[in-house]
């Protein structure tokens, strides 16, 4: 079910596209998150990167999928900067080394690359779920694709219970203390906000699952 | 938003121009990525002290690139912390063969931008981590304490052990202990605006203070009705001195550092203030440093940063330094 | 109104203490009546150059008492010129028998506090009028235009020239030369607050600038439209260089000077948006200051001053100063 | 009429208490004038001064005149500062150097004491009438006065003339253009508001004939 080869660099910069629309319309909110317990720039990372990404397509729609990703972190590592800047680019560089990604790349490999990357952003953000970041969005949807795999589920069913995934992780964050991240520094003060990485990953991880969805 | 500039996508370019141009003789700026390094070479066999972050602190790093302070400073944009290839590309222009010490300031997007291009560098390279804010509690399984003015005293001493040879290892030690030996905590009258967002991070009542602020604005301790000046410079002084446990007839650096929209009348009569608790508590303020060093764009308020002194740490705060915005004995 | 402060009538007494025990190795502050001077005594047969106006307007004047600028300064009340027995105490306490010169901004208060000084004074005196505002229009049967940022140049240069041996007439007539060659202008965002009025001095709506203000938050030209900051810069320029009759090629000066509340990055712009515009016009910046040097409390806005230079200015301009405000080559 | 010997230092002391009051009552008002077309510090230069001259009441109480004017000069000139204070403090000054006022002051030697100080303050100040300072009321008020003496008027009708003369010298400063002082600068734009320190001049003569009409 989940095996056809499907996934080239287009996939990439039609769901950037996407994210784009999507990001940008929920922009003041995903701004107020950070100026509650951040420092405000978030929504301006995300945007800026999204950006850089999109320009890139003259460039990578020629080239190899690894090659394609790697150009992807590298834009994202150096255009970003912050916190999400790290995250995000140690997630696409992550998932431009898996093996034989060149060969052709099915839904199932897609997987494992993401799994393969959250599991990169983990060790560099040194946060676990519970600790009020992006990982309580991206860990449990990894948990949610890779037991999809094992378990050989509908993909059109996987992408809906990973959209209630990342919603749920997302809304999880409000009421936890943040110890990770900018939002640590105000202690009690972070509980009932939403994080602004929490809710910009659970946006674009939605994205995506919905443009498979739609296909 | 007022503020003088022409696109808030140019912001930090033209200001970066700017600096570069008014300061030829002392650095240069170079663009893509935005680095500030020295003007004249590294001499071999120097160890070079890079720091960085996010801009909107200036003259905080920019403006200490220079003799006797920092090799290379990284710009990121408005608080965001700059990338790893900023680095990258500073480690490769200021290079002198004996290491690399990096000074980051306590944010994770800081240390994992900053840990990203140690990986990627070739050569040997130590970071010394800044953790000065008081206000925030510190715990080892949280991301503990910002870091915050004690930076430029720690990138002044570390930049004069540097400069008269000391090595990776001194100079990482040297850092550490002046970071351990400093606590710093601020008060905020008014926010600031980030120029891409166009309007106030935060907001303040006509008669409110966000005490313990952090330098991106971030909140603190508590919101208050502003207090009397000598009040609120006790509470600032009582803080730190308790984190670093000053015992009396003890030496230390008193710092007076404004966030930037603060006058100098003001910040010297925050000082005097200090002064007088001080000298109740018989500490002695052996060294000072009172103006607009380590900011939050145009906010106002001020920060109290105390270093406790030893005739190592006042040799390498005395001796000579020529940057944009700290210069001494040249 | 927020600032650091206990009470509005020990604002300035508490400002002064603070600052004279911040740079105790550098200047001494006296009260009754306020005055501050520099920490050593005047050397024997120097043209002593004494300054002051009212206070606001920090690090000038009393940030350029030292070796190179000032002997001494004296700060009257918050934007209110000093009283004749401030001048009086201080031409007594720094005397070096080759006469005072004393740096005056062309407001009829200093004006006439300063000539009170002068008629009770004993030794040989002179005085140099600044006023180089070129968004006043100029006029012999009027005050005639506002001295504001030039001041910090004229100190500069003259102190130079005292310093390394000039006598009364000669600084007397370098100084007016420097006033002569420079011209300023400046904008401001937002008021400022006088300490002892509680409230803002003039309001502006939240896209407003004032075009040509003053620095005491007097009205300028007009109320504009806040505009990008090269248009800004032009507009600027264009009526300095004007005034200045600037040629092609010629040397210059440019400072960028802000006026409190502006920080250093908006200043920094502003001098590229400047040099681009100079570069056009093929006039050479060979010398630079940017910088918060005379500022209207915490106003938010900068001012653009020009100063044609020669091979004396650049000497006397590139000079040893050991100030607490502007220091090089000590 | 005008010759009884009456003026001592407590006459001096007197005035300036009832000065403070209207001077206090006024403060708001004299503040915006400063502001609009000043630099907003005038009200607090008067307030100071009078405040330090009552101060003086101890000490000036046993000195003769001239000393007590001379003390009370120097006072206003170092505690004031400004236009004010040079202005102000040469009104005293010259008061105090008039010869023989220490055998006794009737209101004409008063008088006389006063047009010497204001021909003073012109010189000082190098202002005339018309140019929009306090020199609108100084002069048109001195000018009454020596006429009165002159024309030997009755004193509570001088004082009343020297009212009315005192108000409409503050109100003509209102359309005049500034050619001196500050709100000089303001070219045009220094139209349409009164004069700060005519303000202030007119309200102290105001009060000071008040008085001596209350006798
Ligand atoms: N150590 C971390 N591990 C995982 N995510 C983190 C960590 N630190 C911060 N984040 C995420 O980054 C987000 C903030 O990103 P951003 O505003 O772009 O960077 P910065 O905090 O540097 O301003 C937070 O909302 C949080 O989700
Ligand atoms: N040259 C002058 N001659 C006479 N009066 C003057 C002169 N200059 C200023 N004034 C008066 O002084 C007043 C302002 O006084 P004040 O605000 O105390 O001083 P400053 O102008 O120095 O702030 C003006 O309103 C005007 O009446
Ligand atoms: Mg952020
Ligand atoms: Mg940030
Ligand atoms: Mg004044
Ligand atoms: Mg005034």
């Amino acid at each position: 079910m989940i095996t056809e080869s499907i996934l080239g660099t287009d996939f990439l910069i039609k769901n950037a596209k996407e994210i784009q629309v999507v990001i940008d319309n929920n922009a003041p909110e995903i701004e107020k998150l950070d100026q509650e317990i951040g420092d405000g720039d978030h929504i301006f990372n995300i945007q800026r990167g999204i950006k850089l990404v999109i320009e890139l397509e003259p460039i990578i729609k020629h080239l190899s999928m690894s090659k394609a990703l790697n150009q992807i972190a590298m834009k994202i590592l150096s255009g970003i900067g912050g916190s999400s800047g790290a995250l995000f680019g140690t997630l696409f560089m992550t998932m431009a080394k898996v093996s034989n990604i060149d060969d052709g790349i099915d839904y199932k490999k897609a997987i494992n690359m993401f799994v393969d990357g959250v599991e990169a952003v983990k060790q560099r953000g040194k946060a676990d779920v519970g600790e009020k970041t992006m990982m309580d969005v991206l860990i449990p949807v990894a948990n949610c694709l890779k037991e999809g795999v094992e378990k050989d589920i509908d993909l059109k069913d996987l992408m809906r219970k990973t959209i209630e995934t990342a919603e749920k992780g997302m809304l999880s964050t409000k009421n936890l203390l943040a110890t990770k991240g900018r939002a640590s520094f105000l202690g009690e003060r972070s509980k009932g906000h939403i994080d602004p990485g929490a809710r910009s990953s659970q946006l674009m991880i939605k994205t995506v699952c919905m443009s498979i969805l739609n296909t | 938003m007022k503020k003088f500039l022409n696109s808030t996508d140019d912001f930090l370019k033209e200001s970066l121009q700017g600096f570069g141009a008014a300061h030829k003789d002392i650095i240069s700026c170079h663009y893509n990525p935005n680095i500030i390094t020295r003007s004249k070479a590294t001499k071999k066999g120097k160890v070079v002290i890079i720091s960085g972050g996010g801009s909107g602190h200036e003259p905080m790093h920019g403006g200490f690139v220079g003799y006797g302070m920092l090799d290379a400073a990284c710009p990121g944009f408005v608080f965001s912390s700059p990338s790893p290839d900023q680095m990258i590309a500073a480690s490769e222009k200021v290079e002198g063969g004996a290491g690399i010490l990096f000074i980051v300031k306590n944010y994770s997007g800081d240390i994992m931008n900053f840990q990203m291009a140690s990986e990627m560098i070739t050569g040997a390279s130590e970071t010394v981590l800044i953790n000065d804010d008081v206000a925030v509690e510190d715990s080892s399984y949280t991301t503990g304490r910002r870091g915050v003015a004690a930076t430029v005293i720690v990138e002044k001493i570390v930049g004069s052990l540097a400069e008269t040879g000391g090595s990776l290892k001194e100079c990482k030690i040297l850092g550490d202990k002046v970071n351990r030996n400093s606590g710093s905590m601020g008060v905020a009258f008014s926010s600031c605006t980030v120029p891409a967002a166009g309007k106030p991070t935060f907001k303040l009542g006509p008669d409110e203070m966000e005490f313990g602020v952090g330098i991106h604005g971030e909140p603190g301790r508590r919101r208050d009705k502003v207090q009397p000046a000598q009040e609120i410079t006790n509470e600032l002084l009582g803080a730190i001195i308790e984190d670093l446990k000053l015992e009396n007839n003890g030496e230390i650096l008193l710092f007076v550092n404004g966030m930037g929209g603060t006058p100098l009348t003001e910040l010297y009569l925050l000082y005097d203030n200090a002064k007088k608790t001080l000298d109740n508590k018989n500490i002695k303020i052996a060294r000072s440093l009172v103006g607009n060093y380590c900011t939050s764009l145009e906010m106002q308020g001020a920060s109290l940063t105390i270093t406790k002194l030893d005739q190592e740490l006042k040799k390498h705060w005395d001796s000579p330094v020529h940057t944009a915005a700290m210069r001494w004995g040249l």
